[in-house]
């Protein structure tokens, strides 16, 4: 048991127990006070995985923005507790679901190399410098990502700029509308 | 101005009115049948845009017609006021015609003069105690009523609970500005109650 | 050491209590130097409160110009002005938000005792409802009576025992 | 031995993806039903970041990236929808948002 | 240390332990106040808010209601004046004022010019005071405070101006029926010269920041738009009707206590927002100092109190403590009050605040039988109810102290 | 497994912390008092100058000196929270009510780890940065970090159960949701300017930021425009007037912390000026030159230790100046009105960053055309 491991079960039970958490509360804003916890400790497994970029990436965009606007959304609207009861049979139906995905990743792990011992463990990153055409080579360094994502991920970043753009639109005419029908009804 | 012939006009034009005698304004007295009408006609036809004023007098216990309300208006056009006075014909409920559906000034004013008065004003969209609260029983500005007050209960059930506090009459004699009439003159003099309590020491009851 | 029995009368210390004593006199320390009004401003006298907040006065150099309108967040509530029944149970009902210890100010001869208003609406003094630690004569009084009391306030903070100025009051009950 | 392997990574990715898969079947209210997809996207990004970690290849973590775009455009505008339906039908909850029922 | 404590969370902001009690649909409903920054004293408003956006605006007044009027009927003409002062607390100078001349006209003693032009000056001063604070306190409203102390540091030297005259820094009760209660001390003229030299400059130092502040302008211009039918229908009055942009001041109108022999304009503005009135408010208070520099220029000689009224006025102290006639007569004066014809007047005065009018109905001798203060806050106020709806929550505080009203004359 | 090496460096590190969390607790409890004093001295006051410890008040000179600042009133202010009652309203959430002030301090605390004030000189010639971590992605993760701020907020505002606290989460969140965009995209021409080829700067790390400045401009000079955009949005992170919409006392009596009282509220009162430190201490790093005098002028007496507390005391210097600017605009300016701030932050400053943005894309690739 090293320092990593530690941390490593430490943060897997919070971002696990977080979200179960979050879907067991009743209320939303605690849920998405749980879910924060979640996001953030797979933050820090980000960390341990040693992609420092996508964890800071990861509070940035979910923690600082995604989650505010849920929390926004959810104070505007002011949601109560839900009232009621979860059907069982729904509960059986997702604990079946979770179940077959279960046995699909156990299989996975048993067939596939990524269960066999040479995989299993980490190997040292090699230095930032490397960096060529098409296969991109893991690395702490933000350039090595940047360079990926303008060189080999071109097109795809431009889609998602696209993407973003649409979204952007589409959010503000679906806000108008929702507000200029709500004054009329 | 408000000239001796704007007035005769306005008699004349209105038959039912009986001018009264002033040191300072048109007064005329007004039916209340005829009230709403004429205040109309005064703010439409003659430019009587303010309603400066609304109020009523009381005029003691023994008087025929006890109650009776005043309106002044104030014209841009003629820089001037007029004064309406019409009388309640009911003393035991006393009751107008509201002028809030001309003057939309009329309606605090009103409200005030239910809570000092209890004049009821009919057609008044929300006829309720502005400067009391809402439960007091009396009407503070009739002239049975005692400048004291009259012993009443809080309004908040909680607070007196803890406080034992309650409306009671104000100790005029003594009072700063009050000459007693009758009572021997140390009575007069202003006490000190015991007025020291604090957390650690309660609250004499 | 030998002590004669006018010796423990007379020096007070002595008496065994140094500690709490001495504690005594740190936390009266802190809590005269950082009283927090809470402007309770009513009606004139709010005027000549804000008067000693302005420059000619400065209420700021006891460090008093931080005037919360939270009752949560402030200590000394200084009733200034005429307080009506119907305002009275406002008044005891922020007094009650207020966390201990707290004192009440009452600025002005109608907060005291009703003052020149001796009517039917008008509350005789805002002792009736909370308990007052300092009265202020004066209609309204100057803003040096009002300095003059805070300072007289700081001196009974100063002379109080500070465990039982935390002893709870009977509040008035959730609604 | 008891260090970490990727296998970890993966058993709590799926178990972040199980929880999340979980809350989107049983939650009535719409916005934990979003949470809840955040955080099967989130299952999926632990899976790929270690993947890439594993094979000292990039492309893993480019993805993520991608998909962290796509989870803040998805959010942005199922919130919007909420609000939209909000406005509506005065409800979050998803047996009140069925069209053919009124 | 830790203690848990349950009580009701009252009325300083929150009764907001109602929050789960949801009106309909989106709404809100909140209460501010009777204790609240805002409110300038006790009043109190219940608002249904949609969002931020008020919907419906009700003021409840009455947390400062005190009786005067029941006062007054039970006291002499003259021990009613300090009650007078606590009306429009921020000028009771004016209200003093107002109150004597309107006691004054049922008698039809005649003031002499002296005593005209001290009345004239202490009005104007006392409008200088009370602008100043609703300029500051608007500033404060807005979010500024440090406008608040400047204009406080000149109330200041008003107000040692005022104990020089009076006695009195803030409640002054200077007048009597038929005069005023002592002359101008020696050099005091001066002084008020003086003082009113350098407060423009004051002023400019406030206009500087405020005035033509971008974000000021942007929390003023356009809220709390007035048209000029509503001004008239609620019968607004004094700088908040000036400021729709009708011109009425009973100064021009039906000038009182000589303001006909001086030369001032009257600021009109145009869109009647909250804009409009601070700087109809800016330029009365210029308007003011022009005023007050005629009234030192040619400041009357004579006597400054109606000599030939015997029954309403009583002497200088000098005279009473020398002469016998004079002693009865202050001794009447003060135990049966001054001696007022019956009748029923009415009358007006431009206070700062509007048209302060006192209604008064005598059956002779020294007490009147009924009094109404007709109080210029009191109708100003009630056009919140029409005027708060479709403004933002933080607009209401802009409103309020455009309003510029006393909690003190509106609950009487 | 852990080695003595390690356990000292964790250790040292560790105390590194505490002296930090220490200076920048003393800072925010000392701008309280300079916020009083200025604020007094701009209205012609005198602010607080009467509380002092009683044996400080006898020493000649230095206590009364000391007394006349009213150095000793955050000392009684704050010690005074600790020995109020701890109340908490009967209708609040009392896990989330009691969680909120913690909240709303971390991130501002969490800010300082990579918060360069200064370097050391090793013998052999090599600076080492004084922070807690140098990461390479530094400036990401203040913008990170800053962004959990609102959650302190939110939280007291929700779980106070209350309508003004409410309001003023609800304005909170919007409002940090608006500024961020900005702030972020206000910092990437920085990126730009500082990892520009030829410059030798790498990115990121705020301690490459202040060394670029050193050795050419600051970059207040070289990009005022992204520099007015941050600081507008600092002023809406921190909700500092103009921008206090979350506490506007004038409307929402004191919005989210309308509940509290006691220390809780002291945390909350230390919270909003340790983010105005760090606030500050930030802005001085990336458009001030951070520890570095002035960017022409080599540091007198380098590479000893003097030259090391000098550039402290610089770093301090401009942070002290940039908390007066901060005061300074709050006791000047009137506040905006909730749906003005909105408006600003999406209608032009969003639209002006990224213009800012746009000029310094073409203004580099066209500095960075290869000199044929």
């Amino acid at each position: 048991m090293n320092a990593v491991d530690i941390l490593f079960y430490f943060f897997a039970t919070l971002s696990v127990g977080g979200g179960l958490l979050m879907i067991m509360s009743r209320h939303p804003v605690p849920a998405a006070l749980f879910m924060i916890i979640s996001l953030v400790s797979v933050a820090a497994l980000f960390v341990l995985l040693e992609a420092f970029f996508l964890a800071i990436l990861q509070v940035l965009v979910y923690a600082g923005a995604v989650m505010v606007l849920f929390l926004f959304i959810i104070m505007l609207l002011d949601v109560g507790p839900d009232g009621g009861k979860v059907s069982r049979i729904k509960v059986i139906s997702g604990l079946a679901g979770c179940l077959s995905f279960g046995i699909l990743v156990v299989l996975l792990l048993q067939f596939s190399g990524i269960g066999s011992a040479e995989s299993g463990s980490w190997q040292e990153i090699q230095t930032t410098e490397q960096v060529n055409g098409d296969s991109l080579l893991f690395s702490t360094s933000l350039k090595n990502f940047g360079y990926g994502l303008f060189t080999k991920y071109m097109l795809p970043i431009q889609v998602a700029g696209f993407l973003l753009l649409a979204a952007m639109v589409g959010v503000i005419v679906l806000s108008k509308k929702s507000l200029t029908s709500g004054g009329t009804e | 101005m408000i000239d001796e012939d704007f007035t005769k006009s306005l008699l004349e034009k209105h038959s039912y009115l009986t001018q009264r005698d002033s040191v300072d304004w048109l007064t005329v007295e007004c039916a209340p049948e005829k009230l709403v009408s004429f205040v109309q006609s005064l703010r439409d036809l003659e430019g009587f845009e303010i309603l400066i004023d609304l109020t009523a007098i009381d005029h003691g216990e023994g008087d025929e017609f006890r109650y009776s309300t005043v309106i002044h208006l104030y014209s841009l056009v003629h820089r001037g006021y007029v004064r309406i006075h019409s009388i309640c014909a009911d003393n035991d409920k006393p009751a107008m015609p509201s002028v809030s559906g001309i003057y939309p000034a009329a309606n605090w004013h009103e409200r005030e003069t239910f809570d000092m008065f209890g004049i009821h004003f009919s057609d008044h969209p929300n006829l309720k105690r502005i400067l009391m609260w809402d439960e007091y029983p009396y009407f503070p500005l009739r002239k049975d009523f005692p400048l004291a007050g009259i012993d009443t209960p809080l309004p908040a059930d909680d607070v007196v609970e803890v406080t034992q506090a309650s409306v009671e009459p104000a100790p005029m004699m003594g009072g700063p500005f009050v000459s007693p009439n009758s009572g021997s003159m140390s009575d007069s003099e202003p006490r000190a109650k015991d007025e020291s309590w604090t957390e650690k020491k309660g609250k004499p009851v | 050491m030998h002590m004669t029995a006018s010796d423990v009368a007379y020096n007070g210390k002595v008496e065994g209590d140094v500690i709490v004593t001495r504690a005594d006199a740190v936390i009266n320390w802190i809590r005269q130097h950082s009283v927090w009004p809470m402007p309770m401003g009513l009606a004139c006298c709010a005027i000549e409160l804000m008067a000693s907040a302005a420059s000619r006065y400065d209420i700021s150099r006891f460090g008093m110009e931080v005037m919360r309108f939270s009752p949560r967040q402030s200590d000394c509530m200084i009733v200034a002005g005429t307080v009506t029944y119907k305002m009275a149970e406002v008044v005891r009902r922020i007094y009650d938000q207020m966390g201990d210890p707290k004192w009440v100010v009452a600025m002005g001869a109608c907060a005291s005792t009703g003052g020149m208003y001796r009517s039917y609406a008008v509350m005789q003094g805002v002792d009736n409802i909370v308990p007052v630690d300092v009265y202020v004569s004066g209609c309204p009084p100057r803003p040096e009576a009002l300095l003059d009391a805070m300072m007289k306030l700081q001196d009974k903070i100063g002379r109080d025992s500070s465990v039982r100025n935390l002893r709870k009051t009977k509040a008035v009950a959730a609604q | 031995m008891e260090t970490v392997t990727p296998q970890h990574f993966l058993v709590l990715s799926f178990l972040l993806f199980a929880v999340g898969f979980l809350g989107v079947v049983i939650r009535r209210n719409l916005l934990l039903v979003l949470m809840s997809l955040e955080l099967m996207l989130n299952g999926v990004n632990v899976a790929l970041v270690s993947f890439s970690r594993t094979s000292l290849n990039l492309d893993g973590s480019l993805f993520v990236f991608f998909i962290m775009t796509v989870a803040a455009t998805e959010v942005a505008v199922g919130l919007a929808l909420l609000v939209a339906l909000y406005k509506k039908r005065q409800s979050v909850f998803s047996e009140d948002i069925s069209l053919l029922k009124n | 240390m830790s203690t848990t404590k349950e009580i009701s969370i009252g009325d300083i902001g929150s009764r907001g332990a109602e929050a789960s009690t949801k009106l309909d649909g989106d709404k809100m409903a909140l209460n501010v106040g009777p204790s609240h920054p805002t409110t300038h004293g006790v009043l109190r408003l219940i608002m249904e808010l949609d969002g931020d956006l008020i919907q419906k605006c009700e003021p409840v007044l009455g947390y400062l209601h005190r009786g005067d009027e029941k006062i007054a009927e039970n006291m002499t003409y003259n021990q009613f004046v300090p009650y007078t002062d606590r009306l429009d607390y921020l000028a009771p100078l004016a209200n003093n004022v107002a109150y004597a001349l309107t006691v004054e006209k049922l008698t039809n003693i005649e003031i002499p010019p002296r005593c005209q032009a001290i009345r004239v000056l202490v009005c104007e001063m006392a409008r200088i005071s009370s602008h100043l604070l609703g300029m500051g306190v608007f500033g404060m409203d807005a979010g500024a405070w440090t406008p608040f102390m400047y204009t406080f540091t000149e109330r200041e030297k008003l107000y040692t101006l005022f104990e020089e005259l009076t006695g009195a820094r803030f409640t002054t009760s200077y007048t009597r029926i038929g005069g005023v209660a002592r002359d101008v001390p020696d050099g005091w003229l001066g002084r008020v010269e003086s003082f009113v030299d350098q407060l423009p400059k004051a002023i400019g130092e406030v206009e500087k920041l405020l005035t033509r502040n971008r974000i000021f302008l942007d929390r003023t211009e356009g809220i709390g738009e007035i048209s000029k039918e509503d001004a008239l229908a609620y019968g607004l009055t004094g700088p908040n009707l000036r400021a729709c942009g009708i011109d009425l001041d009973l100064r021009k109108d039906k000038p009182y206590s000589g303001y006909e022999q001086y030369d001032f304009d009257v600021p009109i503005g145009t869109r009647g927002d909250c804009y409009d009135r601070y700087l109809v408010r800016i330029e009365e208070v210029l308007q003011s100092i022009r005023i007050i520099k005629q009234v030192i220029k040619d400041f009357p000689t004579g006597a400054w109190y109606a000599e030939d009224a015997k029954k309403i006025f009583a002497p200088p102290k000098e005279k009473i403590l020398s002469s016998m006639e004079e002693l009865i007569q202050n001794f009447m004066i003060v135990t049966e009050g001054p001696q007022i014809p019956a009748g029923e007047v009415y009358f007006e005065a431009e206070n700062p605040k509007g048209a302060l009018g006192f209604y008064v109905v005598s059956k002779g001798g020294g007490v009147p039988y009924r009094m109404k203060i007709r109080a210029p806050s009191f109708c100003n106020l009630s056009i919140l109810e029409k005027l708060a709806p479709g403004h933002f929550l933080s607009d209401i505080t802009v409103i309020l102290g455009s309003l510029d009203f006393v909690m003190g004359e509106c609950d009487r | 497994m852990f080695d003595f090496d390690m356990l000292l460096m964790v250790g040292l590190k560790f105390l590194f912390a505490l002296l930090m969390i220490g200076a920048v607790m003393t800072m925010a409890g000392y701008s309280v008092l300079a916020e009083r004093k200025v604020s007094a001295w701009m209205q012609g006051r005198v602010g607080p100058n009467r509380t002092v410890l009683p044996f400080i008040v006898h020493i000649p000179f230095v206590g009364k000196f000391l007394k006349g600042l009213g150095m000793f009133q955050p000392l009684a202010d704050g010690l005074k929270f600790l020995f109020k009652e701890e109340m908490i309203p009967g209708h609040v959430n009392k896990l989330y009510y009691n969680l909120a002030p913690i909240v709303a301090l971390v991130p501002a605390l969490t800010t300082m780890t990579v918060l360069p004030f200064g370097e050391f000189f090793a013998e052999d010639g090599r600076t080492i940065p004084l922070m807690l971590a140098n990461l390479e992605v530094g400036i990401l993760f203040v913008l990170a970090v800053s962004s959990l701020g609102v959650y302190g907020i939110v939280l007291a505002g929700w779980s106070s159960n209350s309508k003004y606290p409410f309001l003023g989460g609800i304005r909170s969140s919007a409002q940090m949701i608006s500024y961020e965009l900005a702030m972020g995209l206000s910092l990437l021409p920085i990126f730009l300017w500082v990892s520009e080829p030829g410059t030798g700067a790498m990115g990121l790390s705020l301690v490459d930021i202040v060394n670029s400045q050193n050795d050419r401009a600051w970059l207040l000079l070289v990009q005022p425009l992204s520099a007015l955009i941050f600081l507008i949005a600092l002023f809406a992170e921190t909700n500092r007037l103009p921008f206090d919409m979350p506490e506007s006392e004038t409307d929402l009596v004191g919005g989210f912390h309308t509940e509290y009282g006691g220390f809780k509220f002291g945390i909350f009162f230390v919270a909003e000026y340790a983010h105005i430190v760090v606030g500050s201490a930030i802005f001085t790093v990336i458009f001030l030159g951070g520890w570095h005098f002035l960017p022409w002028i080599a540091d007198p007496w380098p590479a000893t230790w003097v030259g090391t507390l000098l550039g402290i005391g610089w770093f301090l210097a401009k942070t002290i100046f940039l908390i007066f600017f901060f005061i300074w605009v709050r006791w000047t300016i009137p506040r905006f009105r909730y749906d003005q701030v909105m408006n600003l932050g999406w209608t032009k400053l969003l639209p002006l960053a990224l213009l800012n943005l746009i000029f310094y894309v073409l203004l580099v690739t066209w500095l960075d055309q290869p000199t044929a």
